[in-house]
């Protein structure tokens, strides 16, 4: 059934449909809506969960970590400085790698303060082990939370599933909603490996030496860095995870098919953008227009950002002419994170293309389709080669 | 609690939950807080642990010293993860068990006390006991907001610490939860007998705040755990009590004392070294305190 | 890969006395209980245990008599401190180590 | 860009409920058969009473671009007071349309280029049986009217969906009202 809703309610809906167990979050625009949606879903009984108003982001984290812990299916979602009021929580999710699925409604950080758009919350949390997926509108809001969780839950990792703030959080689209029946059938209920559970005490998560050290039966158990690593290799082994799960959603829901890369125009493409979020969505309106002066360019938008499907990307983009990666974050005091990226899975191909990299957006800086027309332009024209500098898009002074 | 049957050594369980061979210090207060307060749980009992000494205690990977399954959770979130252990227990209709939260005076009045603040206003059917042994001790005997007035510390390390101790339970007290109780290590029935009406107490929010001897920690020799924990309470300095719904009154030992004369508060200083450096005048000042504290206090 | 296959590797202990190694090689004094004078065993009747109430390492039972776990028994001496009966002194280790030779 | 995209900007107060009325429309163009429907309410802190705006864009294909509406084809004024506050023809295309709730007569205004249509609303809404300022359905009532992009028997199912616990009746009332008696002036 298609409704018209916002970006935040997509996401309550698939929260729902999940049979979320345990919720537990704390308001923060423009995540705020969402959390307001699940508690009147909890109120009027129409998800039988447990919704537990905490009185900040890092309690909200807290009951989740230890919600999941206790073996329930459990939900958070926050913005911007909650998020990284979270930080060691998030941190502690996945080093004990709990299946907590959150979303992030994208929002620019403080100082000074900004409720609007950008992505620097959740890529300075990219290296915290958790698996980020990016939506570029409702439908994938939707349908990523779904498969969120299954993912989560299939690989034992936490998953971020993030979306621009107000350009998607407060925007209303249609999207479809599906059948209890067909999600239920796509995603089974949590059963955890281990689970806090008296009749077989364990202690999680406690001091873990440097070093192995032998169990009670004589077994080596292993170092903390033994388990660092796993998580590493875990989630490497995610991405192969997150295409059979696409796959699996697609035959129930006739939807997805581009679990890492959605590409728009790129066939016979010299130049391709490349970005995250409902950017990649309003450049294919100027990839149309440059198409019809001639110039073949397309876009790519990232679904995946952690783990990074490297491999992926590289067959994807080594062929094009140049590759314009526009990012609404930086790390700041060198480039892009998401430019870098690009740039490091590329140095293992035997052709690479040009690659340039543009900030543009932060703080909800209105994105004009005419400026990104011209950093198009103004890339494919080798322009914009000025070293690994990023060119900033909009600045007004 | 006067009208109900008390626990004697004779009928408490000799049923160890906790683990010997653990790695709290010789004569660890907490050791006896631990042990005792996992007599009065049971099995049926899920912890959330914060970073303290207790986690050292609860053993290093892959051996735990406790039979009962454990969170551990960071520093400022004890209450809020037992808040979601309950959630979870609900939501999967494990709602019988004890979720106890048991964290040091850091991890409960200072860094976790939003936490359970929000823990608390909201209610949440949760024990929380909270050792108090008056500092930082896990990180080397730092002040913290419990450190009592004089007292040195590694942070306080000349003139002792400057400011009163904080009145952690009467904080939580304010929250209007149904049961806060005071306890000590050095009674471990009385202990014994509050944990147990704690958790006979479940819907609500149950708070029990010990004072926990720390021998490395405080200066004084190990065997003398129990005989500093005593003088604490005959003192009057810490009393021991319980808020049942509101309504206030004294136990055990201190409830003894009402209308009798108290050990003079310098007897207790004199037996540890982290008060060395208290003046007259600050002794003067505290036996004062526990005096004007008293003369509110009726049989 | 299984399911099971990705979450084998996490902090999960198993609850077995002795994390702390054999806690008892901690000690520089050794309480040793004198059944003459302690008072369950001078009577034959449960009573007292002063000392298995406040160990606080759970390393003395509560029989007649008492008895101390020495493989654990970190030394504290609260047992003594605590006994009524002064029926258990702290013995310096040393002693014992010349009887071992 | 596209050439394709009606793009409708509204403007009211803040509770006043122009984000309500912008849904039902899109809602109901959305069963008319245009599949690309996004409305985009004032990003930010929006306060009750100040003058707030929402932006709907309609096109039979999948819209992409996000972005705040520059040039409307359709402005819907909740409020003629905030004529004096906000400049409403913002941007408005030549021969693009004005829906004003008023009391006032048609030719005390003078839009210039702009095709203006208005309706008393508040009046008609009250006469449906609505409380006082209650303004968000008639109005829609009058852009149905004015524009022609949704019949008035979509219109009608579009608020009782919207409204089915909040007077849908008398909801749908007002904007029939609305409909009926809004003045289409020339350009």
């Amino acid at each position: 059934m298609h409704v018209i809703e916002s970006g935040n309610v997509a996401a309550a809906t698939g929260v729902k449909l999940a049979r979320t167990q345990v919720i537990a979050a704390y308001p923060i625009t423009p995540q705020t809506p969402l959390t307001e949606k699940l508690s009147e879903f909890v109120e009027s009984g129409d998800l039988p969960a447990e919704y537990i108003p905490v009185e900040s982001e890092h309690s909200a984290m807290a009951v989740c970590i230890a919600s999941s812990t206790a073996g329930a299916r459990s939900f958070t979602a926050t913005s911007a400085n909650g998020l990284l009021y979270m930080n060691e929580q998030l941190h502690w999710a996945a080093g004990a790698r709990l299946p907590i699925v959150m979303c992030v409604a994208n929002r620019g950080v403080g100082a000074p303060w900004t409720v609007w758009n950008d992505h620097q919350d959740t890529v300075s949390q990219r290296d915290l082990g958790w698996i980020q997926l990016y939506c570029a509108d409702h439908q994938q809001i939707h349908d990523t939370v779904l498969k969120a969780f299954k993912l989560a839950e299939t690989v034992s990792i936490p998953v971020m599933v993030c979306y621009d703030g107000y350009l998607l959080s407060h925007t209303y689209m249609p999207f479809d909603v599906p059948e209890q029946e067909k999600v239920d059938a796509f995603l089974p209920g949590f059963e955890p490996t281990h689970f806090l559970n008296p009749e077989k005490p364990r202690n999680f998560n406690t001091v873990t030496l440097p070093d192995v050290r032998p169990d009670l039966h004589g077994n080596t158990a292993p170092g903390y860095m033994e388990i660092r690593k796993t998580l590493h290799t875990d989630l490497r082994a995610a991405l192969s995870e997150i295409e059979k799960i696409d796959g699996e959603f697609g035959e129930i829901f006739g939807r997805g098919g581009e679990p890492f890369l959605e590409p728009y125009c790129c066939d016979d493409a010299d130049y391709v953008a490349f970005c995250m979020g409902s950017l990649s969505y309003q450049l294919r309106d100027v990839v149309d227009a440059m198409r019809e002066e001639g110039i073949k360019v397309g876009v790519m938008g990232l679904k995946v950002y952690r783990p990074f499907p490297d491999a992926a990307v590289r067959e994807a983009l080594s062929a094009f002419k140049g590759v314009i990666v526009l990012e609404k974050a930086l790390s700041y005091g060198n480039q892009g994170a998401l430019y870098a990226d690009v740039k490091s899975a590329l140095y293992s191909a035997e052709t690479r293309p040009f690659v340039h990299n543009y900030i543009v957006g932060l703080g909800g800086r209105e994105i004009k389709t005419q400026h990104l027309y011209d950093a198009l332009t103004e890339s494919i024209n080798k322009e914009a080669a000025v070293g690994d500098e990023p060119r900033w898009i909009g600045l007004k002074l | 609690m006067d009208n109900e049957k008390k626990t004697t050594i004779l009928s408490l369980t000799d049923e160890e939950i906790m683990n010997p061979g653990n790695r709290a210090c010789s004569g660890c207060g907490l050791g006896i807080v631990y042990r005792t307060a996992l007599k009065a749980l049971g099995k049926d009992t899920v912890l959330a642990v914060p970073p303290s000494c207790l986690t050292v205690l609860q053993g290093l990977y892959p051996v735990a010293s406790t039979k009962l399954p454990c969170v551990n959770v960071t520093f400022a979130s004890t209450a809020a993860a037992a808040t979601g252990v309950r959630a979870a227990l609900r939501a999967t209709g494990r709602d019988h068990l004890n979720v106890v939260a048991f964290a040091g005076d850091g991890g409960t009045g200072d860094i976790g006390i939003q936490a359970l603040s929000g823990a608390c206003e909201r209610g949440e059917d949760i024990i929380y006991i909270c050792y108090d042994n008056e500092a930082y001790m896990n990180t080397g005997v730092q002040r913290s907001g419990t450190t009592p007035k004089g007292v040195m510390t590694t942070t306080t390390p000349i003139k002792g610490k400057l400011q009163h101790k904080k009145d952690v339970p009467s904080i939580i007290a304010a929250h209007g939860i149904d049961y806060v109780a005071t306890a000590s290590a050095a009674y471990p029935l009385d202990l014994y007998d509050k944990v147990k009406k704690a958790a006979s107490m479940k819907g609500g929010t149950r708070y029990i705040h010990v004072h926990t001897p720390c021998p490395s920690g405080w200066g004084f020799p190990t065997r003398n755990t129990v005989k500093i924990g005593k003088l604490g309470v005959t003192t009057g300095l810490f009393d021991l009590y319980e808020i049942v719904k509101g309504e206030f009154s004294l136990t055990g030992e201190s409830a003894k004392r009402v209308g009798k004369e108290r050990t003079p508060v310098t007897e207790y200083f004199q037996t540890q070294r982290r008060f060395s450096s208290l003046s007259d005048a600050v002794i003067e000042e505290m036996q004062g305190m526990i005096d004007s504290k008293w003369a509110n206090y009726t049989a | 890969m299984s399911k099971d296959a990705f979450c084998n590797m996490i902090s999960v202990s198993e609850p077995g006395p002795g994390d702390g190694g054999n806690t008892g090689s901690w000690r520089v004094v050794r309480p040793v209980i004198d059944t003459e004078k302690c008072i369950p065993a001078k009577t034959g009747k449960p009573s007292c245990f002063n000392c298995w109430l406040y160990c606080p390492d759970a390393v003395v039972t509560k029989t007649i008599p008492p008895t101390i776990d020495y493989t654990y028994c970190k030394g504290c001496g609260i047992c003594a401190e605590e006994c009524p009966a002064g029926a258990i002194s702290m013995v310096p280790e040393a002693s014992f180590t010349k009887e071992e030779k | 860009m596209r050439q394709d995209i009606i793009e409708i900007r509204w403007h009211g107060r803040g509770g006043q409920g122009a984000i309500t009325a912008a849904k039902v429309v899109a809602n109901a163009v959305f069963k008319a058969g245009y599949k690309g429907v996004v409305m985009a309410p004032t990003f930010g802190t929006e306060r009750r009473g100040a003058p707030v705006f929402t932006s709907l864009k309609i096109s039979r294909e999948k819209i992409y671009d996000l972005s705040p509406i520059e040039t409307p084809d359709m402005v819907v004024v909740l409020d003629h007071t905030l004529l004096e506050e906000v400049d409403v023809t913002h941007g408005l295309k030549d021969g693009g349309q004005i829906i004003l709730n008023t009391p006032k007569a048609i030719d005390t205004y003078d839009f210039g280029a702009h095709k203006l249509s208005i309706s008393d609303v508040t009046s008609h809404a009250l006469e449906a049986g609505l409380a006082p300022g209650i303004v968000n359905t008639g109005i829609i009532g009058a852009f149905a009217k004015a524009t022609g992009l949704v019949s008035r028997d979509l219109l009608r199912e579009a608020i009782l969906n919207e409204f089915s616990v909040m007077k849908p009746e008398e909801n749908a009332r007002a904007a029939a009202l609305t409909y009926d008696r809004t003045v289409i002036g020339g350009a």
